[in-house]
């Protein structure tokens, strides 16, 4: 299917065909999907945190809970809004929407399946690089705009954070450009007969832990660290505006499982379907990888993700950029057998060699 | 143009989930580093040792449960001990055992906060605390199995303690014995090897000897910088010289260091219920009697024990009526906050937290 | 049987006398003899803590020998009127907090500490409670 | 330097996944709870209102004063007997008599003490109190100083007793007594009380026995002893002094129809060391003996008494009333392990008599004049059968004593010569049936010779039964029961028992206390001995309580209130999960409590207002059963 031209007549196509009936359609699908993920994730999460800490979880409210997550949706509708008095009254009001808009703008571009995608963007990566970009500025708007010296410290300590991950980000998915030569992502999906995971281990690597961060999940959750800075970016927030940003953190969580799962695992391709199914499957698996992640380890001082971030995935992402593009112009048509065992063992060399680079802990005397 | 920066004042106040209880540090924050640290106390503060002098002896053992409650048979001990010397009460050997198992049990089950909540203030979101509260919910069981209560014992009196083992305990007390070292080898392996706590632990808020010791810190504050004290060993009371079991010495005084002494002690503890329990004797008295209202001739002593935080010691004075004249605590977590100054300045915002938390104080003892 | 260690710290504090397992000393003399007791090993300051006897305050100090696992303990008499005692703050800083509370609690001042304000009580409080004269003004 | 390159987090990872595999452990529901034993303590306090007699004492015991009690001013009798008469071995109505003291009445109180007892004067001096001992009032702050109220009691009575004595007709039978000690002189009381006519046959030049020669004069004064005695001398009994008998079975051809052995334990036990033959080591009863009739050898300045019970401490401070200037007390065990009465013993200490405790002797001997004994320390080891602990010596820790004289008062036996033709056993102490008869019909034996070295008072109980059952055999009833005292109204008490601790014993100056054998204790007043007798809590009466209240919030659940009841009215129920709700201030009451069986709260009517339990299983839905924890925790660990 080629690329969809821009038409504007009405009347010459059936409805169904209509560009904005289509695009009425795809976004009411995309917000569902959207919402419906988002409560299903704050479940699932408080749920499996619990198993694999050896307690229940929510088991109460409905059949094994599910309805918690909604019941507290409402629950923080109606809670009072505080505004604190000496706060930046516009800015304390516009950080949740500047926050929570652009997560949700992010799906218009991915592909639910071979032929059903809200818009086919050519440029869908650059579009995605772009509007996550705004969400942070919208979490250090809320830091700063609560007058709450917490949230002052947890919306710099995020702004720092986000911006240092992206280059990382964008890095590894210019390699996968790199490969398939297109910028769109159904382009992308399409191209990956074999999941990009295959093909580009270290690009998978490092934008998974550059995406962790975006999202300021364990080990890098220094913006919302509850132990130091107690509630980070949100603390002055209650009812409505909290809610959006707690949907923020929860709605990035989808977001990005998502695009892990159309960039790396192959989107909509499955063994036997293609179409939502396996994406949602992926999507999932991806989700509770992130999560035992979460149940396992401590989070990191400020400044050793920041020196994470610069002195080990930049690196890591340049060498990784310059590995696919020499292949590329040298021996562009190889084949996959060879190419796969090729990447992955490149990729342990690096991680190897790197590793040497990065020593927990300062200097000690002793060598334990 | 320079940029002009400019500290402030951050209230790492009474309400914090990582203070460990009512507590207030004023930090005065130069971005993340800690320039100057104000330990703010009396938020606790009920005067114990004034409502002591109104109560009769007896009626001042339950006051000292409220002394440090998260070890609170250890309170006991060195109150008991110096009535015990004072009005010259002899105690029965079986009644030293069970004192000293109901301690050690109590060790444990204070180590285990303090390094659960550790991890907790590291960040992994309670999952090795909860683990570990597994274990001590079985302590907890245990005790409550003996004394009835499940926090404030008030379980020992003069010349003895207050009531004998029930048959079913000590062979529930043998089988967690045997079940406990499993549990703690699947804490170490989340521990100590793991890259992110090496990077938060090493090194970390490093604490000299000579420090130590000028500031009169004890416990495992003490020994993980390498001074050998511990008075169960040095100055044996009751009948520790009994056992054989060794003090683990940290080397370098940091924060690993102060965890890891306390994991290695608790295995020590085992070490010591298990002899214990072989060496106590049989037979049913477990107190030698003692009046009610017991008149003591004048006099003063004062008595110290091993408590997990540090050497409790009780100074005790009596004027030949049935009330302490004077009766005052030294409190191990009050001193050891003395050398919060010398650890924190010049730590960041998150080290310093951790810093604190591996102090590991109540504030019941602190506040008195 | 007295402890060798109080027979020198007799000697070069005159001003101490042995009684029993523990030395009376005179409160001006009390940071010379701590030095002294610094020198011979007993360097770990353990406790600190004061009883209201109605016409005079009673402070009582213990030390540590951590090597030698041996304890020391100092005792000194402060009148009512004027409670004066040199602080120890500057050579251990671990007597800072216990001479504060002293202070907050017993009103005995400590010359020399550098910071002697109430630890644990609100500056506005007026009175110290653990007195034996202490009526509760509120 | 080990590379870190992620292994160590994946280890972790793995933990968190067994954890997830072995599934939710969670604290499982406190129903579910398996091996908890069934003692819990301070949850909930349930009280007994037939137990309990209204005395207070868990009121002033509780720490925070949450318990409120309310009782009615009249007592009511309940029949139980107070725990010191159970003690007493002649069963003296001590509650009783008490009470008398503190109504102001002593010669009731004579009367009472009277009725089971023939030589109260001598108690109230030496008796051993084991009733104050099992005084209720001493688990609270002090015994009730029983024997000291008996002196005042005696000091102070107008002998109205006498007027309702009954004396029963003669009966024409005569008995021989063999001994004029306490268990002889309690015999002869009650069988000339029978109508019997009674010889006593004493070696002695002078009667009582052990009291007189066994006990130095500043405990007993003659007078005193001399005053009971003469009681039993005017009621007709004939006294026959420097009489030693060799074959009492003789006397009864020689018109006797029965015969009492009450012959005492005045044989002295050595010292059980070599070189004890020295005529320096001078046996405490002989001692003793010597002193009363004043012919004791010089024992010198420095004198040693080894052995820790109440013939060592008369040893000591006679000795030191001797003019001995450094008098010294060796006992094997401590301090708290000592038989002697501890008030004898703070007597010693004040009199400046020095105590060396875990120190026993090795040997003694004569090194060139100077009289040596070489001694050991001790160390205490494990407890014996009767739970005191043995001591064992200490190698190497002699040392030696400069002694001039060494008193071994370590124990005493009774000599009973064959030709008294009664069957002895091991420590020649005469074998007898419940009864006090030997198998020689008509022959019967009480005091020391049966018992061995013990108190006065347990040698009158012996005398009273061998009375009885003699005056059984010689034709009469058996009943020597007296009813002496006129009865007096049961005392009314507003509120709490008084709770000043007094127990404040005079003693004469210093100087008279060392030299002299004057009587060391001085009598009470009136009104300090009513306000000890008003301390009684009156254990056999009982004060109905009116308004027994828990302040629910006020109590901490410290349970100091249920161990100081002295009669277990007070216990903690284990109802554990409802004690966590607030509960408003209850009125407590068994029955309350048993009447609703499945509601286990204090009020019943409180149910309603408990809010639904979300978080733990409803108690009327059946309980999953419990599979069995341990077990199945072992199963996951070995899997």
């Amino acid at each position: 299917m080629d690329d969809a031209v821009l038409v504007t007549t009405i009347g010459a196509t059936p409805w169904y065909e209509n560009f904005w009936v289509h695009l009425a359609i795809g976004a009411v699908v995309a917000i569902a999907f959207f919402f419906f993920f988002i409560v299903m994730y704050i479940w699932t999460e408080r749920r499996v945190i619990g198993l694999f800490q050896g307690r229940l979880g929510p088991n109460r409210v409905g059949p094994l809970g599910l309805i918690q997550s909604v019941a507290d949706v409402i629950k923080v509708m109606f809670k009072e809004d505080i505004v604190p008095d000496k706060s930046d009254k516009l800015l304390f009001w516009l950080a949740p929407f500047m926050a929570f808009v652009p997560v949700m703008m992010i799906l218009a571009v991915v592909p639910f399946s071979e032929n059903f995608q809200i818009v086919n963007l050519n440029v869908g990566i650059l579009y995605v690089l772009a509007v996550s970009a705004i969400s942070s500025i919208g979490v250090f708007m809320s830091g700063y705009a609560g007058n709450n010296k917490y949230g002052l410290i947890g919306g710099m300590r995020g702004l720092a954070q986000f911006i240092s991950y992206e280059i990382p980000l964008i890095l590894s998915l210019a390699s996968l450009v790199l490969i398939s030569n297109t910028f769109s992502v159904n382009g992308l999906v399409q191209a990956q007969t074999l999941p990009n995971i295959l093909m580009m281990p270290l690009a998978f690597v490092v934008y998974f832990v550059a995406s962790l961060a975006e999202i300021s999940r364990t080990p890098f959750d220094i913006v919302e660290c509850d132990s130091e800075i107690v509630a980070g970016f949100n603390i002055e927030y209650s009812s409505m505006k909290f809610a959006m940003l707690y949907l923020v953190e929860y709605g990035e969580a989808v977001v990005t499982s998502v695009l892990v799962a159309t960039l790396f695992l192959g989107g909509w391709h499955g063994f036997f379907i293609d179409g939502p199914i396996p994406l949602i499957i992926k999507m999932v698996l991806v989700f509770l990888f992130i999560l035992w992640i979460r149940a396992t380890l401590p989070r990191l001082r400020v400044d050793q993700s920041m020196g994470f971030c610069w002195k080990f995935l930049l690196p890591v992402a340049l060498v990784n950029l310059l590995f696919t593009a020499a292949r590329m112009t040298f021996f562009p048509d190889l084949s996959n057998w060879i190419v796969i065992p090729a990447s992955f063992v490149f990729t342990a060399i690096v991680i190897y060699l790197f590793a040497g680079l990065f020593k927990p802990g300062r200097k000690v005397a002793e060598n334990d | 143009m320079s940029l002009r920066t400019e500290e402030f004042v951050v209230n790492v106040g009474p309400q914090h989930p990582s203070t460990h209880g009512v507590f207030r540090m004023r930090f005065t924050l130069d971005g993340e580093i800690v320039k100057d640290v104000e330990p703010i106390f009396g938020y606790l503060h009920r005067g114990v040792e004034k409502l002591m002098e109104m109560r009769t002896y007896k009626q001042g053992i339950p006051m000292t449960d409220r002394l440090d409650y998260v070890s609170a048979i250890n309170n006991n001990w060195p109150y008991v001990l110096a009535v015990e010397e004072l009005a010259g009460i002899s105690v029965p050997q079986r009644a030293e055992f069970m004192r000293v198992i109901m301690s050690e049990m109590q060790r444990i089950s204070s180590h285990i906060l303090a390094v659960g909540s550790q991890m907790n203030d590291m960040g992994s979101f309670y999952t090795v605390f909860m683990y570990m509260f597994r274990e001590r919910e079985k302590l907890t069981d245990l005790m409550e199995m003996v004394t009835g209560q499940r926090m404030m014992y008030n379980y020992m009196r003069f010349g003895g303690v207050s009531m004998d083992f029930p048959a079913e305990f000590v062979p529930q007390l043998k089988k967690f014995i045997k079940v406990f070292p499993k549990y703690m080898a699947e804490y170490e392996d989340m521990l100590y090897d793991n890259e992110i706590f090496l990077a938060r632990t090493k090194g970390v808020g490093c604490f000299k000897p000579e420090d130590a010791i000028n500031i009169s810190t004890s416990g495992p504050v003490l020994r993980s910088t390498g001074v050998d004290y511990d008075l169960r060993r040095d100055k044996p009371y009751s009948v520790y010289d009994k056992f054989e079991f060794d003090v683990p010495v940290g080397k370098n005084g940091d924060v690993y260091d102060r965890v890891w002494v306390r994991m290695e002690e608790m295995k020590q503890s085992v070490r010591i219920i298990e002899q214990a329990l072989d060496m106590m004797p049989g037979g049913n008295r477990f107190c030698s009697k003692v009046p009610v209202a017991l008149h003591i001739p004048e006099g003063f002593t004062y008595k110290e024990i091993e408590s997990p935080r540090g050497m409790l010691g009780c100074y005790l004075e009596s004027d030949g009526s049935d009330k302490p004249y004077r009766c005052h605590f030294r409190a191990p977590a009050f001193i050891n906050l003395t050398a919060l100054k010398t650890m924190l300045v010049g730590q960041k915002l998150a080290d310093a937290i951790i810093i604190f938390g591996s102090v590991d104080l109540s504030m019941g003892e602190v506040d008195r | 049987m007295t402890k060798k260690i109080y027979e020198e710290l007799q000697e070069n504090c005159e001003c101490a006398r042995i009684c029993g397992d523990y030395a009376e000393i005179v409160p001006d003399s009390l940071p010379d003899c701590a030095l002294f007791l610094k020198d011979n090993g007993y360097d770990y300051l353990d406790m600190i803590t004061a009883s209201d006897h109605i016409d005079e305050f009673i402070l009582t100090y213990t030390f540590k020998n951590l090597k030698d696992k041996d304890d020391v303990m100092l005792r000194a008499s402060v009148s009512r009127e004027n409670p004066e005692i040199p602080s120890l703050s500057n050579i251990w800083i671990g007597a800072d907090f216990q001479e504060r509370e002293l202070y907050d609690l017993m009103g005995i001042i400590f010359t020399g500490h550098n910071n002697l304000k109430r630890i644990v009580l609100w500056d506005g409080f007026e009175g110290h409670p653990q007195r034996k004269d202490y009526k509760n003004v509120a | 330097m080990t590379r870190h390159f992620g292994q160590g987090m994946l280890k972790g990872m793995k933990v968190t996944l067994k954890n997830l595999i072995r599934g939710p452990i969670t604290t499982q529901y406190p129903e579910q709870k398996l091996n908890l034993a069934k003692r819990e303590r301070g949850i909930s306090l349930v009280w007994d209102k037939d137990k309990c007699i209204g005395c207070y004492t868990c009121e002033s015991a509780c720490p925070h004063g949450s318990i409120h009690i309310e009782t009615e001013s009249t007592p009511v009798e309940t029949g139980n007997t107070a725990p010191c008469v159970k003690k007493c071995p002649a069963h003296v109505d001590a509650a009783k008599y008490v009470r008398a003291i503190g109504q102001g009445d002593p010669s009731e109180a004579v009367a009472i003490i009277r009725e089971r007892l023939p030589l109260p004067s001598v108690c109230a001096y030496i008796c051993a109190h084991p009733c104050e001992s099992a005084c209720s009032r001493g688990s609270i702050d002090a015994p009730v100083a029983i024997r000291k109220l008996k002196r005042y009691a005696i000091e102070n009575e107008d002998g109205s007793w006498m007027k309702n004595v009954k004396n029963k007709p003669a009966s024409g039978k005569a008995v021989a007594i063999i001994g004029a000690g306490p268990a002889g002189l309690t015999a002869a009381y009650y069988l000339l009380r029978a109508g019997h006519k009674v010889t006593i046959f004493e070696d002695l030049p002078k009667p009582g026995g052990m009291m007189l020669v066994g006990i130095p004069r500043y405990r007993l004064p003659e007078d005193i002893l001399m005053k009971d005695v003469k009681v039993i001398e005017d009621m007709g009994c004939e006294f026959k002094y420097n009489t030693r008998i060799e074959d009492p079975q003789a006397l009864l051809k020689q018109g006797y129809d029965a015969l009492l052995l009450a012959t005492g334990a005045h044989e002295a036990g050595g010292l059980g060391v070599p070189g004890e033959e020295d005529p320096r080591v001078y046996g405490g009863a002989y001692f003793l003996k010597d002193v009363t009739f004043g012919r004791n050898r010089p024992i010198g300045d420095r004198v040693v008494i080894v052995g820790g019970g109440n013939t060592a401490i008369d040893c000591c401070r006679t000795a030191l009333r001797l003019g001995a200037k450094d008098v010294r007390v060796l006992y094997r065990r401590t301090k708290s392990e000592m038989p002697a009465d501890p008030l004898e013993v703070e007597d010693a200490v004040d009199e400046g008599i020095k105590f060396q405790f875990l120190v026993s002797p090795v040997k003694v001997y004569d090194e060139n004049g100077q009289f040596k004994m070489e001694c050991q320390e001790m160390r205490l080891g494990a407890e014996d059968a009767s739970g005191r602990r043995r001591p064992e010596p200490i190698p190497g820790s002699n040392f030696v004593l400069d002694v001039d004289t060494v008193i071994p008062a370590t124990s005493q036996y009774p000599i009973v010569p064959d030709s008294f033709g009664v069957t002895k056993d091991r420590s020649s102490r005469i074998q007898v049936d419940k009864e006090m008869a030997t198998e020689v019909p008509g022959v019967y034996a009480a005091g020391d010779n049966v018992l061995g070295p013990a108190t006065v008072i347990e040698a009158v109980a012996q005398g009273r039964i061998a009375a009885s059952s003699i005056d059984k055999y010689l034709g009469g009833d058996g009943n020597i029961e007296e009813h002496l005292a006129k009865g007096l109204p049961l005392p009314e008490r507003e509120g709490a028992p008084s709770s000043e601790y007094l127990h404040k014993f005079e003693y004469i100056d210093e100087e008279r206390r060392h030299n002299t054998f004057d009587s060391v204790e001085l009598s009470w007043a009136k009104e300090v001995a009513e306000a000890e007798a008003n301390r009684c809590i009156r254990c056999d009466l009982k004060y109905p309580v009116t308004k027994y209240e828990l302040k629910g919030g006020q109590c901490i659940y410290c349970s100091l209130c249920v161990e100081s009841c002295p009669f277990d009215a007070l216990y903690a129920s284990n109802e554990y999960e409802r004690a966590t709700y607030t509960v408003k201030d209850q009125t407590l009451d068994k029955e309350y409590l048993g009447a609703a069986p499945k509601s286990s709260y204090f009020h019943p009517e409180l149910d309603e207002t408990l809010p639904e339990q979300t978080l733990l299983l409803n108690l009327d839905k059946d309980i999953p059963e419990p599979k069995e924890e341990a077990a199945e925790g072992e199963k996951k660990e070995a899997k």
